[in-house]
């Protein structure tokens, strides 16, 4: 723990980033800021590997915190009082709006079915010249259509499916250069 | 009674069916797509048969095979619960015909109320009021002009074949009534085969509440009183109460007198839901009655103690009625959220997928109508609705605070749900106040903040936690391994509109 | 109302606590013993304190150590659930003299109670009558050889000074009487400190019911109707229903008038429980006044919609008494099933243990309380009640079949229960008939078989399941693994009697 | 499964031993005698790497099964409809009478706590002798008390226990000779 003493973390849930840092740690209390907040936390019981929860309280209140799977990247999924809260750390947020931007400069992007469902309307048509936000095609799923959004400016250059069609999560929908 | 029903339906409603035959003693089979096969309805029910692929057309939509299941396991009685086949006057003609009883009314009673203009025709003659209109089918946008003028502006353009919002809109000024009636013209025709449109008076700020009525033999009736169901996504229902907060006794009295009007005067049967629009000014307008079992039935069953799928039942098996009026006792006030498998923070986006845990609330006054299961998957097929959570009070603000409860204690991990919306609503002025209409949602929901809502607290025990030494060397090792969370798709859906608003 | 209090309880009943805490948006404090830190109720309250290890003694009855938790983390006052502290005057007067309130009856007459001869004779001077017996404590055989002869056999020998059946020996004769005397006195001195004894007249086949009472301010009272809890086994309550099937409207009055009468008498105070005994003859005796809340309060809260907890609080508040008598309507009938984690086909072994899946069951008319969850720990310190799954209905009739559908849907791997005792219970002719006493399951129980019951069907779905070519490589795979299920261990306790029959 | 058909399995549930036989198979329907009981099972989904659960109905009524862990020795566990089954191959129940039987004869025995609790009195005592079945020590756990019995005839050797004591499960009792 000490290694990261003063160490300034970016922690990244629900869309929202936080700056945590760590402070000092007496006994069992472990100091903390989170943006400008100082809290202190009483550390109950430490995770174990037969035990992996860590038991700690907060203001008297109790948590009970599990590291449950590493998710892909840098993303983890920690179970806090039987929640599951999916994290980025180091920003994860800025990052995926970067990668964004590095792929609108860089060129060819193939979309991908967000979800499972069916076609019901196909904007994209080779050649078609397409604005970022703009719809290319509406998918059907649990009896709501949501549009799909070009996430660059480009042009289509093929179009994988028809109107109509039932497609699978992460199926290919069109490609844009 | 009935020694085996089978339940054309799947989810929540086909789990609250099985319930009740449990509880009567009848075998249930159930019927299941692809998709479905693990279901609770189906490890529930006594059998259960597949029918098809995923695709409602193919499964749960299939008139054939469902009634070819129902004669081949020998049931004697179908139940269609909501959605689906529920008023399809074919399917319930499908069963009369192969000897199965069709638990609901007969198929030419769905038939005759499925021209809308029958309907209010014969509600008119009843002398219930409805909302001033174009009685005509109208085809052709200068038609609809000298209608529109003739009833006034606000209107609203509405399809003559289909239900719901689909096709409809709210036209404030003659500048835009061409447009709007080309648009809606072309939606009606995508959506439902027929382009025909009618015009009706549009209400500002209107209240949607709704009679439950159950009739017997020879018309014998009685009323469940009303729920409120105004507070609306897009014409969707979210959560429903009863009593309507915003009703006297004289003004329950009016409405229930004339749901018991329109049920006499279409000679209903069995259960059903007479559906009113009230204007500002406290003048209720018919609308349609809903020939089925309804998603928010389960509040009038916590007010009055009577089980409303075993009364369709009894009735159905032509029992009888199994109580008079006087016999219903109204208790308290009881309130229904529907959680659904939508993405708030993203515009309420599907969200199918896995339950990675489930803990249901409980305790006093807590009821939740529920197929979830830990593992499950919920389809990307169906309606998005995934479970009711609904309490009852002594007082409708006894019923808030526990539902208040209820909301707090449920974990639904895995997938997003409309939990957030419905802690939101139920701390909103307007709500808590009992004074709200159908637009209140719709105007306020774009100002609300669904992402949900971290604690500092929270962050730093996820901090922690993440960060702990003897976590780390877990962390090395599960990184290794495969994951099953996948982050979230780069491309996020919006949603556009609701497929079929069915309002259920 | 009060800002924050706590609750000097565990398991579910302090989960149940906290609940109406949140409705009435009360802060809650939780203590909790070291096994427990992982409990529903350490995470379920606002904030949660050690206060020592498993053993009760230096934890939840650690009188000083729970006063000074609720002192430092500022708490107005204290709700000591049923058990544990509940009835203790030294705890109640330890939080009046700490400033704090407590929730229940004042310690002086919680005290004055507790000798069970001054209640009686209370309850005589009020002119309700009593089992007859020997009004002293008799320290000599002789003694009780002459008073036994007097009262005529049967007789009762009971402890002096302690509770439930602990010392309790029935004697049929006058030749058995010398030696369960002896008996009993020396298991009275090993249980309480204390060898006296007192006899009373055993009553053949009674029935153990019981009235809810709620005492506001100056007296002011209302009663929440009859619980009828004869279903017992070795005295201990194990399936109890309200309205009490045996009464017609008349007994039912008197009953109802003699606990008012008790209630007066003894110038009670916030919730309590006026306890009867009804012989063969219909004839009322009474028996004692519990002075908490009660395992079974929650039938009565499901007749009746009043919020016992919440009546606690507010009383104890100063509100004074939320509702009248004419307020309290009584709906249909409502029975609850103490789930114990105990192995009723190993002679109702403890069975402590992890819960591997927990899924309780839902729908019309169910209620669960329970601090159960997937993965918890049931610790070997406490009660074994893990569980209450009761059901309402407009009928008892209803209500019972509702409850055999609750428990078929219930699923708790992991550890043993009672479940297939209730359900055994529920399709027993006596029961099912309404017509059974305290007797009926230590008559019954012996010839009953609770090894769960495994159909034909299931044992070929086990067998292919363990054998499917592709499940065979996972099982090479899996025996190589840890196994977290420990196999039985070689030797079986065998349950001698409980400890504590407290009747709660 | 070709290689175990006709073969006569012995499952052991709840105590209870069933014999089991699978007979033909014909498309995805498998024949199967339980007892005297023949049964037809209709395959509805085999059990993959993916997709562990087996599922199949019996009369038309639908089982969802999988083999959760495999237990000590014989046993395992199977979920079957959510329920969890402990299962014992090749008459487990037999096997267990026998263990007993041996140790009665082969001499020494320690006997272990059943669970955790406090000894609340203790009957053995050195150079005691017990008789099978006789109450040896009385364990109170969730407010019961629980008496052990002897599971042998024999000599009390060792009490490693006093009146009083908290036992853990398996925690030494005392050893019979």
């Amino acid at each position: 723990m000490s290694k990261d003493s003063n160490q300034i973390h970016r922690l990244t849930v629900s869309g929202k980033t936080w700056l945590v840092t760590e402070l000092d740690r007496k006994n069992m209390v472990q100091r903390v800021e989170v943006d400008d907040e100082e809290l202190s936390i009483r550390i109950l019981k430490e995770p174990s590997v037969d035990q992996p929860n860590l038991l700690a309280s907060i203001a008297g209140r109790v948590f009970i915190g599990k590291l449950e799977e590493s998710g892909e990247g840098s993303g983890y999924v920690v179970r806090l009082n039987g929640r599951l809260f999916k994290i980025s750390l180091e920003g994860g947020q800025q990052k995926a709006q970067n990668s964004g931007a590095i792929a609108a400069v860089l060129g060819p992007m193939v979309i991908t079915a967000p979800m499972s469902g069916r076609i019901v309307s196909l904007k994209a048509s080779p050649e078609l010249l397409v604005h970022e936000g703009e719809p290319i095609a509406v998918l059907e799923a649990m009896k709501m259509e949501n549009e799909i959004a070009a996430p660059k400016t480009g042009t289509v250059r093929e179009v994988y499916v028809k109107p109509g069609a039932l497609v699978k999560a992460g199926d290919r929908l069109c490609l844009i250069i | 009674m009935f020694r085996k029903i089978l339940i054309a339906n799947r989810g929540e409603i086909a789990v609250r069916i099985i319930r009740t035959c449990r509880k009567l003693g009848i075998k249930t089979v159930a019927v299941y797509s692809e998709p479905d096969i693990e279901s609770q309805h189906v490890t529930y029910a006594d059998e259960a048969y597949h029918i098809g692929p995923g695709q409602p057309s193919e499964s749960y939509l299939n008139i054939p095979k469902v009634v070819k299941v129902a004669k081949t396991s020998r049931v004697e009685a179908v139940h269609p619960g909501y959605g689906f086949l529920a008023e399809n006057p074919e399917f319930a003609r499908g069963c009369e015909e192969a000897g199965l009883v069709f638990i609901g009314p007969r198929s030419k009673i769905l038939a005759s109320a499925a021209n809308k203009f029958e309907s209010k025709e014969t509600a008119q003659r009843a002398g219930v009021p409805i909302i001033p209109g174009s009685k005509l089918e109208i085809e052709k946008v200068e038609e609809a002009e000298a209608e529109a003028n003739r009833l006034g502006f606000p209107i609203l353009v509405k399809a003559s074949y289909g239900g719901g919002g689909r096709g409809m809109r709210i036209v404030k000024t003659a500048r835009e009534l061409r447009r709007a009636f080309g648009l809606a013209a072309s939606e009606a025709e995508v959506a439902f085969g027929r382009s025909e449109l009618y015009l009706e008076k549009h209400l500002k700020n209107p209240r949607h509440i709704e009679v439950q009525i159950i009739v017997g033999p020879r018309g014998r009736l009685v009323q469940l009183g009303e729920r409120e169901c105004s507070l609306q996504r897009r014409h969707q229902k979210i959560l429903e109460e009863t009593p309507a907060p915003c009703l006297d006794s004289a003004a329950r009295k009016r409405l229930v007198s004339m749901a018991l009007k329109i049920a006499k005067a279409t000679r209903y049967e069995n259960a059903g839901t007479v559906e009113f629009v009230r204007s500002e000014q406290g003048d209720f307008y018919y609308m349609e009655i809903n020939k089925r079992i309804q998603v928010e039935h389960l509040i009038s069953e916590m007010v009055t103690g009577v089980d409303i799928v075993e009364q369709q039942i009894r009735i159905a098996y032509g029992d009888g009625l199994g109580l008079s009026q006087e016999e219903v006792q109204f208790n308290g006030a009881a309130m229904n959220c529907r959680i659904n498998a939508e993405d708030p923070s993203r515009n309420f986006a599907p969200a199918p997928g896995r339950i990675e845990e489930f803990v249901p609330p409980a305790g006093p006054g807590i009821r939740v109508d529920t197929a979830l299961f830990n593992g499950m998957v919920v389809p990307e097929y169906y309606d998005s609705l995934i479970a009711k959570i609904a309490s009852h009070g002594r007082t409708r603000d006894e019923a808030i605070q526990r539902l208040k409860g209820a909301l707090s204690e449920t974990i639904i991990a895995g997938i997003e749900t409309t939990i957030p919306v419905h802690q939101t609503i139920l701390e909103d002025e307007g709500f808590v106040g009992g004074d709200y209409h159908t637009q209140l949602l719709d105007n306020k929901i774009s100002a609300w903040d669904f992402s949900p809502h971290v604690s500092e607290e929270e962050i730093a025990m996820l901090h922690l936690t993440l960060n702990y030494p003897s976590s780390r060397r877990d962390k090395i090792q599960l990184q290794a391994s495969q994951s099953k969370w996948r982050t979230n798709p780069q491309i996020q859906p919006t949603p556009r509109k609701p497929l079929f608003v069915e309002g259920l």
